[in-house]
């Protein structure tokens, strides 16, 4: 797909007023979203050089942007695969409690409520991370050994 | 130079910093409270990184998150801004230790300027001159009588655990000093259950001036003339310029002189003020210094052309000031005015919101720091003030016939501001003619909200 | 001083005159057309006045009409800004006779400029130098040989009635003399029936250097130094500096002592501009005066500090220039980009429409003259020109640094801009290392376009 | 009714989304409007120093303005009252051919299309204004001397 047929279909898409669109062929897929109107006026400035007409409400999503990586706030993907776990302050994962030991817990391990499931180091200080609830690790969204930011989600647990 | 530093502040002063470090090459990594991921700083921000939920004590105060993430993101300085952790001692402290550099002097220092009563005591020693008083608790009205003969009256005997007004008694004269301590006495053993007093010089329409100071680790200390910050709601700032017309020129450079005496004794390093009570016979007293760069630091920079910002980081680098004091020259008048979300018409209560449409003046001479955009949010979360709208004029009358212009211009819909009240204010003919101090707003605020609402009245009639 | 003047323009330039005249205490009239009552302009000026239809020969061009309105409202003076009818001799005579003010300089003085040749001659008079070449018509090839061999090569030979580049021919030598006659003389009877040729040195990779002048009615004179206006796409400006950094400190002098001189032997008055052609050897040649403020006034009032406007309208009001040639000092290096509602990927088309939002940048010595806010509208009908970014830093590429910065905050949604555009040149090695003249964007165009679409994709992909 | 008051109006105006609010009772009317969404987002800054919050969109009528003082477009006014003659040129409008001549109409006048109805003075030339259709004169919009600018109404032709 070239710029211009992308540019095209962002102009269709706008024209039509639609807020939501995508198409796969196989080999490449493209998706438009907008925003519900009220947040769609004050546009948040575009980071970089991007002055660009009209791009400013449909974003096409393969732009990886702070809001798409994972970092929006954890209710938004609680319906659709689990609960989230997010970290409670920010600093280094760790999933397991030693570097020579087992993790914690793996993708499939059942876990309790309350159960640790890894760690965050700040300032020197380890914080044990407890399990949400009750369930079973459906994915991990931070490696072993990342920096992770307040409210960062850690890992899914899906409920049984 | 740092290659990466973390901005531990938001709203307009994390846009100061942000621009400030894109034009030194430095990238920038915004700590934000979860209430802030949206702001204008956190969309030029090199990087953002969350450190806690919305109200400060968890984000903008909570110490172990700033350093963990300055170190996390790769870090290697935290500009702390103005307020939140700026004069913390222990946070610079910390930052310190982490190995990280505290864009702003030691930790030492803050702790020294900090404490207030041993900052005093330099002073008093490197000759700087302190508001006259008693040295310590005063024995019985015949020392306070004694001590107020030699300082001059009126005096003020004021509890030492005091507070709120609270044991505070003014003496008009000899006479009246008798009075006043017993009854400062009484109520201070009632309200602290402490009578200790002390006395000191009651400073009658007092100025507030400051002095802009830069030292750096050479030893280099350069000052860059003075502020009047005198516009003041209940101890806020609200309208400074540069320089202070109240000075007589030989004031001025004595003023200068002692702030150059004062930053000296501590051999400040960083950017800073020394703070002074001006009384209105052209006396001046030290009060303070600040450690931090200030809102109003924008004044000096425009009379002087010097970028401020710009120099405190260089000095946390390491580098020396980029000019000398003889290359200090002061141009024009400038002034500042603060734009706050809050409603004068309603004891200026803070009036966060959705700022629905924002139209900022521009033009020759007119600077706007704020991160307020058509769509932005004010959060009730922190302090009221949006922006500041800046102006230099060739003289003051030009600055203030500017400033007008300006504020007329200025057009927030959504929140209500305090622009009318501003824009009032530079109508009036006090403060027009240069006459107020810091009771100023006092005196004034009610006169200046009837005309607001009269105006509207008749523009609606 | 006037009391009400009438602003015959509209966009940044009315908005740039009616903050003047506020700031002056002037009222204001803004002439519109009908496409411009709800501009930004419209709402700020103290009155509005409808003067025709959209198009700009029934509104903006309207002599009678703007006349009228201003006599109608009672207007002492017209402002024309620049373009439409601010260089137009039978404007400013109308309006003379009709009893107001025409903010600049008399009627007589545009059209002594306005006609090239007498402007050339007298120039030539006076000492200042113009573009060599043949006086008058050529005889034949022999006489063009004995010119070229006295001014040098290359040459050009053109046609009198020329025009589009026909009848036109360079020769490199003096071999080439016969030829390029033949060849333009057999072009130009073809294209226009009129043989008649001219000669004029062909001034190689040439930068276009123009000197801001103010003349009041006292006869004094004064230069503010040069812009360099090289970058131009087409023969319009696109990037202004000042100072120029191709003049040696002797050149610059010599340039403003010439541009000193042209403007005496007219005896100038108000504010404009004498502007010339340098070669890379630093020999400058005068091609013509202008007579009104310039879009790019701005970079000069950033480095001397001087309000042009306010001095244009002042002297228009038969007041003094309000300072001294001594007075007049440059500080710094500005640079003005001129933004565009275009899409420079589509040669550059212009793309009316409407502003869904704008975040305009800001900060210390960063500037914004526009009109646009969030919810307005470009018109289809007017210049695409929609604002003006304005920047100083101590150096040229503190300049650059800062213009980067300003032009990344920039956001403009609904409409395309050149800002991307003007980003690339940003960086781009040459202009960085001030390695550009008039031919710069005919060559490097393509160029930057490729990396602009180029970096798209990758931030697609 | 107090300011206060007012204000109060105009907040529920905003909260419940109306576009049109009016309210009378014999001796005060107010009445609220705001124009459509897309002209209210952009909502011109207001002259004068009314930075005051919220009161952009939703104008009280009372407030006169450019726009409310009979200057908007001419086809604001034509399916209201009739058919309105707008200056064709901006200058002084003038009902007699001289100064002690009759007035060519006044109100209740029937006119025909064409017929010269008034003058504009513009650079010491006089323009005959002709009416745009067959009708009667419903009422005036201009006085004798006043300065007009273009496309402002001078009177209205109501046909029969």
């Amino acid at each position: 797909m070239t710029i211009q047929e992308i540019e095209e279909i962002m102009g269709a898409f706008e024209k039509h007023g639609l807020t939501e669109f995508s198409y796969a062929n196989g080999k490449e897929s493209i998706k438009l979203k907008k925003v519900e109107r009220e947040q769609a006026i004050p546009a948040v400035p575009a980071v970089g050089t991007s002055a660009q007409g009209g791009t400013a409400a449909a974003d096409v999503e393969t732009i990886p942007s702070a809001q798409a990586a994972g970092k929006t706030a954890p209710a938004a993907a609680k319906s659709q695969e689990g609960t989230p776990l997010t970290a409670p302050l920010a600093g280094v994962f760790y999933r397991a409690a030693k570097p020579d030991e087992e993790p914690y817990v793996e993708v499939g391990s059942e876990v309790k409520k309350g159960q640790t499931i890894g760690l965050i180091e700040a300032m020197k200080m380890m914080s044990e991370i407890p399990a949400p609830c009750d369930g079973y690790v459906a994915s991990f969204a931070a490696n072993n050994g990342d920096f992770v930011e307040y409210g960062q989600t850690l890992l899914v647990i899906k409920e049984k | 130079m740092f290659k990466k530093i973390l901005i531990a502040n938001r709203g307009e002063i994390a846009m100061r910093i942000i621009r400030c470090c894109q034009e030194m090459g430095i990238d920038t990594v915004l700590a934000v409270s979860e209430e802030d991921r949206d702001t204008l700083p956190a969309q030029f921000a090199t990087e953002v990184v969350c450190v806690g939920p919305a109200r400060a004590k968890d984000s903008y105060l909570n110490q172990n998150a700033l350093i963990t993430c300055a170190l996390g993101t790769g870090c290697e300085a935290i500009h702390p801004g103005y307020g939140f952790l700026s004069e913390n001692a222990d946070f610079a402290e910390k930052v310190e230790k982490s190995g990280l550099t505290f864009i702003g002097p030691s930790s030492e220092m803050i702790r020294l300027a900090g404490d207030k009563e041993s900052a005093r005591s330099l002073m008093k020693k490197s000759g700087v001159p302190v508001v006259p008083g008693s040295d310590g608790i005063l024995k019985d009205p015949e020392e306070a009588r004694e001590i107020a003969e030699k300082i001059g009256y009126p005096v003020l005997i004021k509890a030492s655990a005091g507070g709120g007004g609270r044991g505070m008694r003014i003496a008009q004269n000899e006479e009246e000093i008798e009075n006043a301590f017993q009854e400062a006495q009484a109520e201070a053993l009632a309200a602290f259950g402490n009578g200790d007093l002390y006395l000191e010089k009651l400073i009658l329409k007092p100025h507030h001036i400051e002095v802009q100071i830069l030292g750096d680790h050479d030893g280099h200390i350069i000052q860059l003339g003075e502020r009047d910050c005198s516009m003041q709601r209940r101890n806020q700032k609200l309208i400074e310029e540069a320089p202070a017309v109240v000075l007589s020129p030989k004031t001025r450079l004595d003023i200068q002189r002692a702030a150059l005496k004062a930053a000296k004794a501590v051999r400040y390093e960083s950017a800073g003020t020394v703070e002074f009570v001006l009384d209105p016979s052209g006396k001046f007293y030290f009060i303070e210094m600040n450690t931090r760069i200030q809102v109003e630091h924008t004044v000096t920079e425009m009379v002087t052309g010097i970028d401020l910002m710009r120099e405190q980081i260089r000095i946390a680098a390491g580098l020396p000031i980029s000019f000398k004091q003889s290359e200090v020259h002061v141009n024009g008048h400038a002034i500042e005015c603060r734009i706050n979300a809050e409603n004068p018409a309603n004891n200026f209560a803070p009036c966060p919101g959705k700022v629905s449409f924002a139209h900022l003046p521009a033009g020759m001479n007119v600077r706007v720091e704020s991160a307020i955009y058509s769509g932005s949010r004010v959060s009730p979360y922190y302090d009221s003030m949006i922006g500041k709208v800046i102006v230099k004029g060739g003289g003051r009358l030009d600055a203030i016939r500017k400033m007008r212009v300006a504020l007329e211009e200025m057009t927030i819909d959504g929140v209500t501001t305090n622009t009318d009240f501003l824009y009032l204010i530079m109508h009036e003919r006090d403060y027009v003619r240069g006459d107020f101090d810091t009771s100023y707003l006092k005196d004034h605020t009610d006169k200046i909200l009837k005309w607001d609402s009269e105006s509207k009245k008749r523009r609606r009639a």
